[in-house]
């Protein structure tokens, strides 16, 4: 038995597994379920280490299981899904840090938590599927994972959001398990290969093709918030803080981003999918997503709200750099999937120190929360100035390259895309900025919790301060090679572009 | 060892076993507990003991009797059979140790020898290759179910349960006129001989028509499918959970073996027309569903709606035969297990709270885990979501649909697994907010919960079986006389 | 035209006024009555085609009517017995349609 | 020739005119007890008609079944509906029933719900003239194979040999029906406190009378019309004659005793069968030698089931409940 | 020294303050940190002397996109003139803010706009710069907040929007350089940009993005808001070094030394006369110093635009006129700054300490003005001597030019020294020791700054030329001794701080007023829309509902089995059809 042969099960085991057995624990086995919580995101990060030395060094690492006559249950560990699935990995511990201190002594944790790994369970196999049907597969489970996570809080709004959710992202799972079916019978193969395994099909095929490409990117785009399939996000903001950072970071999102990158690279292939024409309107697509989500944040007095909409608009940056075409601005979109994870997640993990400790929801209620909460609001600004653009964080990395790769295929009217979502960016966040480093604390706070010396609790603290020093170092070191930079490069270096 | 368990005429076993086990708890009700699990499990192996000997030897012949077939009657069993019995069997299983603590005393004594009853019309009805003594078995299958739906004993079942004999019997009576026309067009009942020797005349249309209809209202195919909700929805969960799971099927699969033999060469034109009911059946029954307030009922007119995916298969089986037919047989017992479960999951909700109404399901999420989880697993082989036997049907289902260019039928397709999941997630959604007005609840035994849990995770774990199970349907091809013109497999 | 072929057309006469009659009667002795005159028109068309012979007649369809009138009579007891349970209950030997409206 | 062919024709056409104006009759006449009737009447005629159709077995299996014992227990269904109505005060019940169902009747929607009934029985008739005019079936075969069945009458020979097994699902079928029944819990009608002397007194004349009869056609199935049902139906009217006076089964027997008899027939037929089996045969194959012994076997305890079920069915309630329930 | 060590060295003077801004956020180094925060720039100024420019170049592939440090020698002045300015600054604002948490604010942002400072200063490569100048920016919103009253919140808007714009402007300047030449060092950049497809663009954007900070005329509306509320130290620094960045950033990006680029030198030439002459007009209205001084910087910046334009007129000459900058820039910066702060100590205190304040205030002034043996009179020679190198109608018109802007300036900081004349108004704070000493600091550096670097200029810049460097002040003197008499400026109304932002606000506001109803309107509309669309949802449900109520038809009895009948009919219908 070859060991490469079951590390990519084994990956997801580790995460799937603690999640299951938690299902079971009861309630009040605090210090069992933290335990299998840790071990399973740190066997998971070292399993994680293993691969990513094994691949930078050419191993395989595919577990190939037999799903349907011709087609396979394909989990594969190439350089594209090690990206993914080590930021991942990495949030989940932290993610999973922050939520033991977040849901600290409110009901229905075992269940909680036991999503929350199959979550992650679900997000690491859609970066592991080797083939669309796996991919689906794993897409759907995330889908499933995700709604217990969203009506969490078992509120009548909660229940609506999590019927909004379900509403826009089933539909695109149907729309997407469609134009798999569609390109199987076409094709007969689903395998990801890079440069795509389309070329081979006739002229005839094309108008299929196109249609087929449409249904895929509307059904991922569900996921991705592709304006106009984005209104399930902002209601999904009903769920607690860890939820919807892993939501909007790690999981849903990036999941839905990740998939329109898998089509564009290893089933259409980037330069057959150019040649039928299709990636333009994508980018045209991604472009006003990005623009016109960045005006309705303006409008947001909600903090999560708001943060929504900013991700609607950052993770179709992922999109537009891999419909650009070129090798620089693939570089940018895909290297976006860690960069955007990172900082939206220190946004998200900073909104719910705030709603925790202070009881705070809404921005107007934001003032001189920085002399409150110092070490939480200097994440958020990090994070801010990355949603920005602004050097050395890692947003300044990916716009840069997303520039430069729009220049590179001669698209330059990206550019001023870029610039108008970073002045949008600008002109939403910096007031924030304003108000809670500039103006004096109100005298009570809504709904003010006692952490004794600490500003807030110590495990709601540390995970944006880590996300955010990531955020910050991933770019300030990009050009070394331990950087997803390097790695993002070295997946444009094996995907052949 | 091995080969002394393999000549062991298992079929023969699986029908008399069952019925000696159903004699018996008559005979003893005070151990009918024990009497049926032994039964049960005794049925399971022989199901596993046929397989054996299936894959050993291919098709079984048994003709009984010793008359060989225009005279006697043969017993039959290929990869399609084993598959319906096997199904029958693990759901049965479940079904039996749910019921052991669902029923109190009484109940039970009444409980076990009509579920027997109903075990052997089914194992009977999959084995034989007689149409004449198929019309017994539907009967024997028919009477058992509705006395089981009666067991509830309310104005509901009773009236379900009447409405449910009346149709079934109609549905049966329709049945034997086939059977009088064609064996005396033919002078034959076995389906064999049958199958040689039909072509096009009147009598063959007009046997088609009554056979069809009958069995489609049996199946409860839109818009015959008057009877089903009220049957399944008034009795007890578990009764529910064998009509919904294995009874319709039966009669499914009855069908599909007179389409498959006889039939095949005459009903080309017949097909459109199932394919346009079965649509309607899951919109219909998919909206439905949507409008109930209550879980059972939900879940009856889910059944309604999964049906109609099962009669997709007939138009598309003329381009791509194998593919149609595993997705129908495929999607037929993912269904019946999900089906069992989340009948049984609707019992335990039941049992707990003293009603189903949705709106008030209370936080079950949390006070019922293991049964919200049978519950959602089962909904989600009926979305189709994957992984889960739903999923590869449908995804077979699409494929031979996309194959040829039945758009229309692979947007019904979808749009099913859509309006599936709104219904499936309308309970699922309420089982996480709390009630209005909190109601008493009473404890559910474990071994209920377990058993819906263990069933629904069966029809998830399906998603993965496929290289196990369409190799055994392959077993004397049983659909290759009607695999249409040409066989397009990627 | 044969003897045989006369009793099959009575009983398909027989078969089809026994579908109307259920189809109409909301009583259920009457759908009950019903049930059973079709059973027995299908019966008198299974036999009477096995005349169409002129020695003696085939006796397969006559063992398979004498099973199919026990069959009948079982059905019928059943469903008069559910019938009387539901009167009982409801006070109305009826299904419940009219409640549905 | 002509004139018996003529003749034969008027009193076929007469038959089946009458049969289908007693049906008419008994499906649409107002009243539900004259219905009850007429389709007794209809069962008579229908034996006239197997009678006619060479097929006297049935014609047995339908004058004790099909109208006696339907007819018995349409009957007494009837009677316990009107007792019903009667116990709860409410007298004209039965008359208000029948003409609310006179008032749900809108003739236009059932005018044309007629409409694709005629096609469909224009369609059978269609069919069935379509149909060769002269066949053999499978009499042929069975001729040929009547030796090796162990008994002469060929329908004693299919029910009992050539497809015994419809024969086994069927007894199962009559036992199902009773178990269902007895599983609906319903109330034992209240015994009559003196019963009817003159019913008394027939019932001490027939029932020996029925006994006799029964053992005959037993007896006589092997090679000419008569057999298992129709010698269990005899005897099952006996029982219900013994019912009808007011005659119960003691309590000692009626628990696992009477449940023993109800099963025997089931039973033989299934120790039979795997006797078969581990004999290396094929399921219920008889070896010609034994068959007619095992027939007659098969026969008597099907017989006395056959006989107990069809009486417990029109008792309807479960003897050895009736004190708890 | 040795180049590892220098850069070290560099590199400690950019981490030091930010690793002192990191302390200062811990509870536990937090006194540590205030401690040490005043002399957070002493390592860059020590390092400054130390280090001999040419030999320091480092390339850090790992940093950023990869990075390059370095010091040059017009890097060496500007960080001599950023590191001596942070410094005093530094060590003044200690004595200003007596609060310790005001103090520890202020330090905070501060530090870090001091770190971006030496930062872009020492990349020798585009996005290092750009880290730089981003860092330096946006900290100094905090400085320019600082008081947190309506004005610096108004301030403080225009800064930050603008700051963005400009930002935005050079990352798509920078974007393109990088994206033509395909490096990202200066020196590469530079010499590539020369033949690049899109080279003006480039330089219309760096032009534009730096021309923000250098508060070139158009841009300049941050300038005079932002410094007339800072707190004083903040504004010295604003003024002295903040402003120099942007120069420098033309100086390391703009294609000069290599290329005739006629069309931008004349248009920077144009703009920088009009700079010059606008700042003046505007400032001399003025009632608050500070505003003035920031006036006053406008118009001194203008000079320095005309000095690089000229260079883009004449490359040949830029190895003369690149010091000639750099000097312009050094004097201009420690001027300006120690005028900030003395406009920071003119408290309500005793006659003499404001006298004696006043007379220090002299010297900075009279530097600007060009006074004899200031470093104003080094660099108007310098000024002076390069502009002969323009093209012809330049060079013999910009001397005159030159002529007219001195005698401007002059008038101006006459202006000056009369608003802050020991009788008027009182203004800032007290001139305790803690804020004089640094300021006294400054004010030696101004003193000494032509003799200590005139050895290192060309040797006419040095020439004392009495006359020509006096009259313009005793024509300026002239002329404030007969507008004093004639009382002319009490009539003068000041033009309000911000000049043509003003104006744009008044324009915009009913244009943005419109726009805001038809905002309203369209919401309204929409609002519209959306309760059709409901009522039309709500609509459709309910025939939706109606239809689905048909379900009852279907569990009818009679016709359920009505649809048997047809459906069984049907079926041997469409066989039948279909034989056909």
């Amino acid at each position: 038995m070859n060991w490469n042969d079951w590390l990519p099960l084994l990956l997801i085991a580790s995460s799937l597994i603690p999640g299951l057995i938690i299902f079971g624990l009861a309630e009040q086995r605090v210090r069992l379920r933290t335990t299998l919580n840790l071990s399973g995101s740190v066997i998971n990060l070292l399993l994680v280490g293993w691969m990513l030395w094994g691949v930078y060094h050419g191993q395989h690492f595919e577990t190939r299981l037999p799903l349907l006559p011709g087609l396979d249950l394909v989990l594969r560990a190439g350089p594209l899904s090690l990206l993914f699935v080590t930021l991942s990995a990495v949030l989940w511990l932290l993610t999973t840090i922050y939520a033991i201190g977040y849901l600290e002594g409110s009901p229905h944790r075992s269940r909680f938590f036991g999503f929350f790994s199959l979550c992650v369970s679900a997000t690491i196999g859609v970066a592991m599927s080797g083939n669309l049907i796996t991919f689906l597969l794993f897409y759907e489970l995330l889908t499933l994972a995700t709604y217990p996570l969203i009506v969490h809080r078992g509120t009548e709004a909660a229940r609506h959001a999590g019927k909004i959710y379900l509403r826009y992202t089933l539909i695109g799972g149907g729309l997407l398990m469609f134009a798999t079916v569609w390109l199987y019978t076409l094709t007969g193969t689903l395998e990801f290969t890079p440069q795509g395994f389309l070329h081979a099909l006739g002229d005839e095929h094309r108008p299929a093709l196109v249609m087929i490409f449409i249904l895929l990117i509307a059904g991922l785009g569900v996921k991705a918030a592709l304006i106009p399939l984005h209104g399930w996000l902002p209601l999904a903001m009903i769920a607690p803080a860890p939820v919807s950072a892993l939501l909007h970071a790690v999981a849903v999102v990036k999941a839905g981003a990740f998939g329109i990158v898998r089509v564009v690279y290893d089933v259409f292939g980037i330069n057959f999918a150019t040649d039928l024409g299709v990636t333009a309107p994508l980018a045209w697509l991604a472009a006003f997503t990005i623009l016109y989500a960045s005006m309705r944040a303006l409008y947001q007095d909600d903090l999560k709200r708001r943060l929504a909409f900013s991700t609607i608009s950052q993770v179709s940056y992922i999109t537009l750099g891999v419909a650009i075409a070129g090798p620089m601005a693939a570089i940018g979109g895909v290297v976006h999937l860690v960069h955007q994870g990172l900082m939206k997640i220190t946004l998200f993990f900073c909104a719910g120190n705030l709603a925790e400790t202070l009881g705070i929801h809404k921005i107007s209620e934001m003032d001189g929360v920085g002399q409150r909460m110092p070490w939480t609001m200097a994440a958020f600004t990090i994070g801010v100035f990355g949603m920005i653009g602004a050097p050395p964080t890692a947003g300044f990395i990916t716009k840069w390259y997303l520039g430069m790769g729009a220049l590179e295929a001669g698209q330059s009217w990206v550019i001023w895309v870029l610039v108008g979502s970073s002045l949008l960016n600008a002109a939403y966040f910096l007031p924030i900025l304003h108000r809670v480093w500039f103006r004096k604390p109100p005298e009570h706070w809504p709904e003010e919790r006692c952490f004794g010396r600490q500003e807030t609790a110590w495990m709601l603290l540390l995970p944006p301060i880590v996300t955010a020093l990531l955020a910050l170092g991933v770019g300030l070191i990009a050009a070394t090679a331990f950087s997803p930079l390097a790695w993002a490069k070295l997946i444009a270096e094996r995907e052949g572009l | 060892m091995g080969d002394f368990l393999l000549t062991i005429p298992w079929a023969v076993v699986l029908i008399l076993l069952p019925l000696v086990g159903a004699i018996a708890c008559f005979l003893w009700p005070k151990k009918v507990n024990q009497l049926g699990l032994i039964t049960l499990g005794g049925v399971f192996l022989s199901v596993v003991g046929l397989g054996a000997w299936l894959l050993e030897n291919g098709v079984y012949h048994h003709a009984v009797g010793g008359w060989n077939a225009p005279l006697g009657i043969q017993l039959y069993a290929d990869g399609l059979s084993l598959v319906m019995l096997g199904i029958t069997a693990l759901v049965g299983v479940a079904v039996s140790v749910y019921a052991t603590a669902y029923f109190d005393r009484s109940q039970s004594e009444r409980f076990w020898p009509l579920w027997l009853f109903l075990l052997t019309a089914l194992n009977a009805l999959f084995l034989s290759a007689d149409i004449f003594n198929l019309y017994v078995t539907l009967e024997l299958l028919g009477l058992s179910a509705v006395a089981l739906v009666a067991l509830g004993g309310g104005k509901a079942a009773l009236n379900g349960a009447m409405r449910y004999l009346l149709a079934s019997l109609l549905g049966s009576l329709l049945f034997l006129f086939g059977v009088a026309l064609l064996y005396h067009t033919y002078g034959s009942l076995d389906l064999a001989m049958l199958s040689e020797q039909v072509e096009s005349t009147p009598t063959v249309w007009m046997a088609l028509g009554l056979m069809s209809a009958g069995l489609l209202l049996k199946t409860a195919l839109f818009p015959l499918h008057f009877w089903l909700p009220p049957a399944h929805a008034s009795a007890f969960s578990p009764i529910s959970a064998l009509l919904s799971a294995l009874v319709v099927k039966a009669s499914f699969y009855l069908l599909l073996r007179l389409w498959l033999e006889i039939f095949w060469p005459i009903s080309g034109s017949v097909a459109g027309l199932f394919g346009v009911l079965g649509v309607m059946a899951i919109l219909w029954g998919s909206l439905q569903a949507l409008r109930q307030t209550r879980v059972k009922m939900l879940v009856a007119y889910s059944t309604v709606a999964q049906i109609g995916y099962l009669f997709l298969a007939f138009p598309l089986a003329m381009g791509a035969g194998v593919t149609a037919w595993n997705a129908v047989i495929y999607l037929a017992i993912s269904h019946a297990l999900a089906k069992a479960a989340m009948f049984m999951a609707a019992g335990n909700l039941l049992r707990f709270g003293g009603h189903d109404r949705i709106a008030d399901l209370d936080q079950l999420a949390q006070r019922l885990p293991l049964t919200i989880a049978a519950f959602a697993l089962a909904g989600v082989s009926f979305i189709g979501l994957p992984p889960s036997g739903g999923f590869i049907g449908k995804w077979l289902l699409l494929e031979a649909a996309l194959m040829q260019g039945r758009w229309d039928l692979a947007v019904v397709m979808v749009l099913g697994g859509i309006l599936a999941a709104m219904y499936i997630f309308k309970v699922l959604g309420y089982a996480f907010t709390e009630a209005s007005k909190p109601s008493k609840v009473k404890t559910v035994p474990v071994r209920m919960e377990w058993a819906a849990l263990l069933l629904a995770s069966g029809a998830i774990l399906l998603g993965f079986l496929a290289p196990l199970i369409l190799p055994l349907l392959a077993i004397g091809t049983p659909f290759d006389a009607f695999s249409g013109n040409e066989e397009i497999m990627p | 035209m044969s003897i045989a072929i006369l009793y099959a057309l009575v009983g398909i006469g027989l078969f089809c006024l026994g579908v109307y009659a259920l189809m109409i009667h909301a009583h259920l002795l009457r759908k009950i009555l019903a049930l059973n005159i079709m059973g027995s028109g299908v019966f008198m068309v299974l036999l009477a085609l096995a005349g169409r012979t002129e020695i003696t007649p085939d006796p397969v369809p006559a063992a398979m009517v004498i099973t199919g009138i026990v069959v009948a009579v079982s059905a019928t007891a059943l469903a008069l017995a559910l019938m009387l349970k539901i009167n009982a209950i409801t006070g109305r030997a009826e299904l419940n349609d009219a409640e549905e409206k | 020739m002509e004139a018996l062919s003529l003749l034969q024709w008027l009193i076929d056409g007469l038959i089946g005119i009458g049969l289908l104006w007693l049906a008419w009759r008994a499906l649409f006449c107002p009243e539900l007890f004259k219905a009850i009737v007429l389709f007794i009447a209809f069962g008579l005629l229908m034996t006239l008609a197997w009678v006619r159709l060479k097929a006297p077995d049935v014609a047995l299996a339908e004058v004790a079944i099909g109208a006696g014992l339907t007819g018995a227990l349409l009957l007494s269904s009837w009677a316990k509906l009107r007792g019903f109505d009667a116990n709860k005060g409410m007298g004209a019940r039965e008359k208000n029933s029948e003409q609310a169902e006179q008032k749900t009747k809108r003739p236009f929607f059932h005018g044309l719900y007629a409409i694709p009934l005629l096609l469909m029985a224009v369609g059978l008739g269609y069919g069935v003239l379509q149909l060769t005019p002269y066949a053999t079936g499978l009499s042929a075969v069975v001729a040929e194979n009547l030796d090796a069945s162990g008994v002469s009458n060929p329908v004693t020979a299919v029910l009992l040999n050539f497809r015994a097994y419809d024969t086994l699902l069927e007894i199962a079928v009559l036992l199902l029906a009773l178990i269902g029944i007895w599983s609906l819990g319903i109330r034992p009608s209240v015994r009559e406190a003196t019963p009817d002397p003159v019913l008394d007194l027939l019932t001490r004349f027939l029932t020996p009378l029925l006994l006799l009869v029964s053992a005959y056609l037993l007896w006589v199935g092997a090679h000419a019309p008569g057999g298992a049902f129709q010698a269990g139906s005899v005897l099952g009217a006996a029982g219900v004659l013994l019912i009808l006076a007011g005659w119960r089964l003691p309590l000692s027997l009626a628990g696992l005793p009477l449940r023993i008899t109800l099963v025997a027939g089931v039973s033989t037929f299934i120790v039979v069968a795997v006797l078969t089996m581990l004999g290396g045969a094929q399921l219920l194959a008889f070896p010609p030698s034994q068959a007619s012994l095992i027939i007659f076997v098969l026969e008597i305890t099907a017989t006395l089931s056959i006989a107990a079920i069809l009486a417990a069915l029109f008792l309807g309630s479960r003897p050895d409940h009736s004190e708890k329930i | 020294m040795n180049s590892s060590l220098s850069i070290g060295l560099l590199l400690l003077g950019v981490i030091w303050p930010l690793l002192l801004t990191l302390m200062l956020t811990f509870r536990g180094g937090r006194s540590l940190a205030q401690h040490l925060a005043p002399w957070a720039a002493l390592p860059a100024l020590v390092a400054c002397f130390l280090i001999t420019p040419s030999d320091v170049h480092w390339d850090f592939p790992g940093l950023l996109l990869g990075s390059a440090l370095g010091l040059d020698a017009t890097g060496q002045v500007f960080l001599l003139l950023s590191a001596l300015l942070w410094t005093v600054a530094g060590v003044y604002a200690r004595a200003y803010f007596p609060l310790p948490e005001q103090r520890s604010r202020f330090y905070l942002f501060f530090m870090l706009a001091m770190a971006g400072n030496f930062g872009l200063i020492v990349a020798q490569d585009l996005p290092s710069f750009y880290f730089g100048f981003t860092l330096m920016s946006f900290a100094a919103y905090g400085l320019v907040v600082f008081n947190g009253d309506v004005a610096a919140l108004r301030a403080g808007r225009v800064y930050i929007a603008l700051v963005v714009v400009g930002e935005l402007m050079l990352f798509v300047a920078l974007l393109l350089a990088v994206q033509a030449t395909d490096t990202t060092t200066f020196n590469a950049v530079r010499i590539a940009l020369i033949d690049a497809d899109n080279r003006d663009w480039i330089i219309l954007l760096a032009f534009t993005g730096f021309g923000i900070k250098v508060g070139v005329i158009g841009l300049h509306v941050w300038l005079p808001l932002a410094h007339s509320v800072a707190p004083a130290p903040a504004s010295a620094v604003l003024s002295g070094v903040m402003l120099k960045a942007g120069v420098l950033g033309w100086l390391r990006l703009l294609p000069i030394e290599d290329v005739v680029l006629p069309e931008w030198g004349s248009f920077m030439i144009v703009l920088g006369g009009i700079s010059a002459f606008y700042g003046v007009i505007i400032g001399v209205t003025q009632r608050n110093p500070k505003t003035l001084l920031a006036y006053s910087s406008i118009s001194q910046m203008g000079i320095i635009t005309l000095f690089v334009g000229v260079g883009m007129l004449a490359p040949q000459a830029w190895s003369i006129i690149l010091p000639s900058i750099a000097f312009y820039a050094l004097h201009h910066g420690l001027s300006k700054g120690a005028l900030f702060l003395g406009v920071g100590i003119l408290g309500d205190s005793r006659r003499r300490q404001r006298c004696w304040v006043w007379f220090g205030l002299c010297l900075p002034a009279l530097a600007l003005a060009a006074a004899p043996w200031t470093s104003g009179m080094l660099a108007k020679n310098l000024v002076n001597s390069s502009v002969l190198y323009a093209p012809a109608p330049w060079s013999s018109f910009l001397p005159v030019l030159l002529s007219a802007s001195a005698v401007a300036t002059a008038l101006l900081m006459a202006r000056f020294l009369y608003l802050t004349r020991p009788a008027a108004k009182p203004f800032g704070l007290v001139p305790v020791t803690g804020l004089v000493w640094p300021w006294m600091v400054l004010l030696l550096a101004v003193l000494l700054a032509p003799w200590w670097l005139g050895s290192s200029l060309p040797e006419q810049a040095g020439k004392l030329q009495m006359i020509k460097s006096l009259w313009p002040i005793l024509l300026a003197l002239l002329v404030t001794v007969m507008v004093l008499k004639m009382n002319v400026f009490h009539s003068l109304r000041p033009v309000p701080a911000g000049d043509i932002f003003v104006l744009i606000e008044r324009c915009f506001k009913p244009l943005y007023c419109m726009a805001r109803k038809w905002l309203d309107i369209l919401c309204f509309c929409s609002q519209i829309w959306q309760r059709y669309l409901f009522l039309m949802i709500r609509r459709v449900q309910n025939i939706m509902a109606s239809i689905l109520t048909l379900e009852r038809g279907f569990t009818l009895w009679s016709r359920a089995i009505y649809f048997v009948v047809i459906i069984a009919l049907g079926i041997s219908l469409i066989t039948f059809t279909a034989e056909f």
